[in-house]
């Protein structure tokens, strides 16, 4: 029995996430959030997820917390954490697994701590109901946490309430909080998108560097294509509640095949080099109640044909570890 | 850099701003969250103006365009001193100087249609005879920044975030003005659609010979659209000079470090040397030496004590900085 | 400005419509409300006596059951007090009054109260220190007491009560609107306004006025029913509108003198009334209380 | 701190005294009580005589004056009618109407922050909305109608509990109180629901409206996220910051409470210091009115001011200055 168990969680995959489907029910009609979504991360890597504010990045990270609130609902799929289904644990099970074994940061600092209790009371919180630490010990535990993420003098501090923090302070507490329980898996929804340039840099070196120390994996959502190249290890980029593109971070970045991540990547204005035009994709993101029949960039798209208005292209490899969901992928060269 | 082409010269503008009291028999303090702000902007010139939140950027774009009174210093706009006008004296100029604003959700009246949005400026102004003159007028600038004939009686609430950065330019447009402000004009929008934006404010520069100061805080896209770039931090002006300059020869260390935070697409990033500690609050008005001083490892006993002004090291490059001279 | 048209299809269209239709409570509130009203202004003439005519009235049809109860005359539905007064007729007369004082004083209220807040909140300063001294102070008050106040300087009378309930009313919407204004003042569509030149006139009724207008709605709704509530309130305590106009709250005071003499129904039906018609403002208020509420959506 | 208290401590004596002034300007409005105490067929000799004796004969300016001294000497009169310092009167009464308050604000509190909770909680269940709907009609009751329908059932057709007067009472410290004898409790028990039903709607509708706001914030989601159990998320995380509006209107309801005893001692003849307000206007008896806004004003700002204090407790971002 136990063997069994020990065999499955050396499995290659921390996270394996199949076909997810994330639908919300609104007044004017079923809105496909995530809409089959796979994806999977190794142990100890770092996952980027990259897409445009509606693309359902954030859904993805809350499903698999299964964190959908209402009117939201997790429709189909499957989620694999640690060899188990987290879509078959009970309510209480998975308790057990939030802010302990995966943790969660939250993208507004401003907003994500409980104005009315101390930094102290909402880490020992969670180390009280995950790693059973009472009293002087959750105490010291706290202050370390807050050391560990670079708050100075962390002693008198840890009797602050949020609200006498600075945003880069609060977002700080909230990585030592999910950092508390040595998680196997975090998920970071834009961490540093509230922050300042410096404070961004800052932080970001420092969660790297506390992942990585900690061997945990982490899914890191965000908007910025440039803080992810240099972060994670794999991107998958989504477009309206679809993986489009995903494979090894070098080879999404430097070789991007889909017309959608090319415009992406050419619409960033560069730190060097010659000025240039900026590649523009023209139109926008279709309304949501309203979805194309075929492939959903069809709209947008520069290489748009017939087959691409009525039939959705399936994600496929065009080099190893790298796929692409698009009719035309690598028969151009971009 | 004198001569016919300057159309906004600021001259040591200050901005102070009060704080709280916090005890009955002390004197109200006020913080200057713009200090000894100069700076010139020539025709048909974008000048991109970069800094983290709270550093007064937007201070200084809001009272230079007179949303706010400043305390010190001169705003000369097209050879007139405005910094003391009245609100009567300055209505002339409210149609030479037009702002584009950060939000497009809180930036467009949620009760007006797009319509009336950008009619109203040109009615106000007397830019057009009558009222269907006027329409006109707001359908071809509405045209020009891409709003479909067919939406302009809708209301703001139907457009997505960039259409309604269209509009909020197609108003500042109405009135014909010379020179724009644009506060954080894409830093709330989605990348495709920012750069969609930086395109229609580059191709109206053009069309309507407009000079820009153009505010973000993201240095990328400063670079990309802007002739000069001034770098500020807590009120102050710290550098400024030509953009290629800036990005590729930044002498002042607050630069220096700003440009090394930023991520670069396609670079591991984690192994770049970072600033510590995060941007302190604006220094009260009787605060002297170099802002940066606290945070900067290169900071001597003089940066303490003494406040740097800006000096030319370079041709149209100027820092404030005293270890510039060593 | 805007036409008919398109604020048509804009209702018709909005999700606002949507949940009223499925919200079962918010119709029964609207229906109850439009009952009311088309009580209070068409009833008088459909009944069948003036009740404070007294030349109609005849102490031989004195206390008189509900038709359901035993010795009970079928003229008079719901019976008759001490006097012989149709309770009908009485209901329908007295509806009359405590809605028109309840609009009276919502209406007067919203208009001070927005005017004040939209000048305090947009104005600030002394201006907007001495009228927020002034809301706090009378909203540190129960406003019945600051009404008790005034009446008791003033005696009793329509308009009497009618200004002394706005007396204390209008506090309300100044705070609201003033906190509603001076958040909507920081919005860059303002800073747009001025930057195009527009003198502030313009600014504060053309720009910020129709975007408070949305709170003070919901709050007139719902002050509807409170006013009716508190004017029944004082006139029960005999400080409110003289007995020769009662409103139902003065006809659960008469009801009350004769209660332990067995005339139960001349207390108990006004009183039902007269909760009838707040609950329906109260319903209606509520939804548009949770529809309006940026904070909920 | 100490800076808050101070200014708080000026603006309270400000207000005391701004009320004290429109109190006796609006009081002196009031008919001749002269009149009204005398027989009609008075003389105007005896008139004037009786209004020497009243104080009334000196102008108005004069008046206001003496007033002024008075109060600061704790001396607001004389009742007309009984001839005793109107203070007293007014003391004697209070222990009868702060009784039914207290348990009023008790019983409503008691039932109506729990179920709030529930409600707000479980917006969309049967029992949230019928608790919702019942709740509603509370708030839309008359309270005195409420009253006299509790009568109507309880003392009148049940006959279970009396319908007026206080019952036998206990003096402790010299207050006369009710709720230490059975008979005492058995006439405490309507005038108190009556006074309470209103309360209890309100602060139910109020915890409910903070918990759904406070049931959306990040913060919650966050404590979610960190594994805490639903019920502590309500109990532990949300309730706090819901209870800080709630906990305001707590305290002014309570001096709502005291002006709305008066209909509940109206109509259950509770001797309180409700009824004599609402006697002492039907006579005129001037003083009296005015000792008891005198005393209700100064009991209201104080209450504010402990409920200023009370929310620093609650909410640390308040920052008293």
């Amino acid at each position: 029995m136990t063997n069994i168990r020990e065999v499955r969680k050396e499995s290659e995959f921390l996270l394996d996430v199949r076909e997810l489907k994330t639908y919300f029910h609104t007044f004017k009609g079923v809105v496909k959030a995530v809409d089959g979504v796979s994806f999977s991360l190794k142990r100890g890597d770092i996952l980027g997820v990259v897409g445009e504010s509606g693309c359902g990045k954030s859904v993805t990270g809350f499903s698999v917390l299964r964190l959908i609130d209402s009117p939201g609902r997790i429709e189909g799929g499957e989620i694999i954490f640690e060899g188990d289904s987290l879509l078959k644990k009970s309510e209480r099970e998975m308790e057990k697994i939030r802010g302990n074994k995966i943790s969660m940061i939250f993208q507004d600092p401003m907003t994500s701590l409980n104005p009315v209790y101390t930094i102290k009371k909402q880490i020992c919180e969670t180390l009280e109901l995950h790693g059973g630490l009472r009293g002087k010990e959750a105490h010291n535990r706290a202050v370390e946490l807050l050391r560990l993420v670079g708050i100075p003098s962390p002693e008198s501090r840890v009797n602050y309430y949020p609200h006498q923090f600075s945003g880069g302070m609060r977002q700080r507490v909230i990585i030592a909080i999910s950092l508390a329980t040595s998680p196997s898996l975090i998920i970071a929804d834009e961490p540093t998108t509230a922050l300042d340039v410096t404070v961004q840099a800052q932080l970001m070196k420092r969660l790297y560097q506390l992942v990585k120390s900690n061997n945990s994996s982490m899914i890191l959502i965000t908007h910025d294509l440039s803080l992810v190249s240099g972060v994670s290890d794999n991107i998958i980029v989504m477009y309206c509640g679809r993986v489009i593109e995903k494979g090894s971070s070098e080879s999404v970045i430097s070789m991007p095949a889909h017309p959608y991540t090319v415009g992406l990547l050419e619409s960033i204005p560069k730190m060097t080099g010659e000025r240039k035009m900026l590649h523009q994709i023209s139109g926008m993101v279709p309304n949501p109640f309203e979805m194309p029949p075929g492939c959903s960039f069809y709209p947008r798209c520069e290489l748009g044909q017939k087959i691409c208005e009525a039939e959705y292209p399936r994600l496929r490899e065009i080099e190893e570890g790298h796929y692409v969901s698009c009719h035309f992928a690598g028969r151009r060269n971009f | 850099m004198a001569g016919e082409d300057l159309l906004l010269d600021v001259r040591n503008m200050t901005k102070k701003f009060p704080l709280a009291r916090t005890g009955i028999f002390e004197k109200i303090k006020y913080v200057n969250a713009v200090k000894n702000f100069s700076v010139s902007i020539k025709r048909k010139e974008i000048f991109g103006l970069v800094g983290e939140s709270g550093c007064g950027k937007s201070t200084a774009a809001r009272t230079i365009i007179r949303l706010y009174e400043p305390d010190e210093g001169k705003i000369i706009y097209d050879g007139t001193d405005i910094s003391r006008f009245a609100e009567k004296e300055l209505r002339p100029y409210r149609k030479k100087m037009q702002m584009v604003f950060q939000n497009p959700y809180s930036s467009l009246n949620p009760r007006h249609t797009v319509k009336e949005i950008v009619t109203q400026p040109i009615m106000f102004h007397k830019l057009a005879k009558n009222r269907s003159e006027a329409e006109e007028k707001a359908m071809y600038y509405l045209d020009k920044v891409g709003v479909l004939r067919s939406q302009v009686d809708r209301y703001p609430h139907q457009f997505s975030g960039g259409q309604r950065q269209r509009i909020s330019i197609a108003r500042a447009l109405a009135v014909a003005p010379d020179f724009i402000i644009a506060d954080e004009p894409v830093s709330a929008l989605d990348v495709s659609i920012q750069a969609q934006i930086l395109n229609l404010l580059l191709d109206l520069r053009e069309e309507f010979s407009l000079s820009f100061m153009f505010i973000a805080h993201d240095l990328a896209v400063v670079r990309h659209v802007s002739d000069r770039v001034g770098i500020m931090y807590l009120g102050c002006l710290v550098e400024y000079g030509p953009y290629s300059r800036i990005f590729e020869n930044p002498l002042h260390p607050y630069t220096k470090t700003l440009l090394s935070a930023v991520p670069v697409l396609g670079k591991r990033s984690m192994e770049s040397v970072v600033l510590s500690g995060e941007v302190p609050s604006a220094p009260t008005e009787d605060f002297t030496g170099c802002v940066f001083a606290h945070r900067c490892i290169r900071h001597t006993e003089q940066c303490l004590k003494q406040t740097p002004v800006l000096k030319e090291i370079e041709s149209e490059h100027f820092i404030a900085c005293w270890s510039a001279d060593k | 400005m805007m036409d008919n048209k398109s604020l048509i299809s804009k209702i018709i269209k909005s999700e606002g419509l949507y949940n009223f239709k499925r919200n079962p409570f918010a119709i029964a509130g609207a229906l109850i409300i439009l009952v009311f009203l088309f009580t209070a202004i068409f009833g008088p003439h459909m009944v069948s006596q003036n009740p404070y005519d007294l030349a109609q009235l005849d102490l031989n049809d004195s206390y008189k059951p509900p038709i359901w109860q035993e010795g009970s005359d079928p003229r008079f539905i719901l019976g008759t007090d001490d006097q012989g007064r149709d309770m009908v007729s009485a209901i329908v007369y007295g509806v009359r009054m405590s809605v028109t004082i309840g609009f009276c004083v919502t209406i007067i209220c919203m208009i001070a109260g927005t005017t004040l807040g939209l000048i305090s909140g947009y104005k600030g300063g002394r201006l907007d220190s001495f009228i927020m001294g002034l809301v706090n102070v009378q909203l540190s008050f129960p406003s019945l007491l600051i009404a008790m106040l005034v009446l008791i300087a003033f005696g009793r009378g329509v308009w009497k009560i009618i200004l002394a309930l706005a007396f204390s009313g209008w506090v309300t919407y100044a705070r609201t609107v003033r906190g509603t204004t001076m958040s909507e003042k920081s919005k860059e569509y303002v800073e747009a306004a001025k930057v195009i030149g527009f003198p502030e006139r313009v600014i504060l009724f053309k720009h910020i006025l129709p975007n408070v207008m949305t709170p003070v709605i919901v709050i007139a709704t719902l002050q509807i029913g409170t006013v009716i509530l508190s004017e029944a309130t004082l006139s029960f305590l005999g400080i409110g509108i003289p007995i020769t106009e009662p409103s139902l709250g003065l006809l659960v005071a008469q009801g009350y003198i004769v209660l332990f003499s067995g005339l139960w129904w001349v207390s108990v039906f006004p009183g039902l009334v007269l909760m009838l018609l707040v609950v329906g403002m109260n319903l209606l208020g509520d939804f548009l209380r949770d529809e309006f509420n940026p904070r909920l959506k | 701190m100490l800076f808050y208290v101070i200014k708080r401590f000026i603006q309270m004596i400000i207000v005391i005294a701004i009320v004290a002034t429109i109190v006796f300007i609006f009081v002196n409005m009031l008919g001749d009580p002269a009149v009204l105490l005398l027989p009609p067929e008075a003389s105007p000799e005896e008139l004037a005589k009786a209004r020497a004796a009243m104080g009334l004969d000196s102008s108005p300016w004069e008046q206001y004056k003496l007033f002024v001294v008075n109060v600061i000497h704790g001396d607001l009169g004389n009742s007309f009618v009984f001839r005793e310092p109107a203070m007293k009167l007014i003391f004697e009464r209070m222990p009868a109407t702060l009784e039914i308050v207290v348990l009023a604000m008790f019983i409503a509190a008691l039932i109506a922050i729990p179920l709030g909770v529930y409600v707000g909680a479980h917006p969309n269940t049967f029992a949230s909305r019928s608790i919702l709907s019942l709740s509603l009609l509370c708030i839309s009751m008359p309270t005195f109608w409420f009253g006299i329908v509790l009568i109507l059932v309880f003392s009148v057709q049940l006959g279970w509990l009396p319908s007026s007067g206080r019952g036998d009472v206990v003096i402790v410290w010299g207050m006369r109180l009710s709720f230490l004898t059975w008979d005492g409790i058995k006439h405490l028990i309507l005038p108190a629901i009556t006074l309470a039903v209103q309360q209890l709607a309100t602060q139910l509708r109020l915890t409910r409206a903070g918990m759904m706001e406070v049931l959306r914030q990040d913060y919650i989601k966050f404590a979610k996220a960190k594994g805490v159990s639903p019920h502590d998320v309500l109990y532990g995380h949300a309730l706090k910051n819901a209870l800080i509006p709630v906990i305001t209107v707590y305290g002014l309801e309570f001096g709502g409470l005291v002006v709305f005893a008066t209909i509940t001692e109206t109509i259950f003849a509770w001797p309180g210091m409700g009824k004599l307000l609402i006697d002492s206007i039907n006579i005129s008896d001037r003083p009296v009115i005015i000792a008891y806004l005198m005393l209700a004003s100064m009991l209201f700002v104080v209450i504010n001011f402990i409920v200023d204090i009370l929310y620093t407790v609650v909410d640390p971002r308040i920052d008293l200055r």
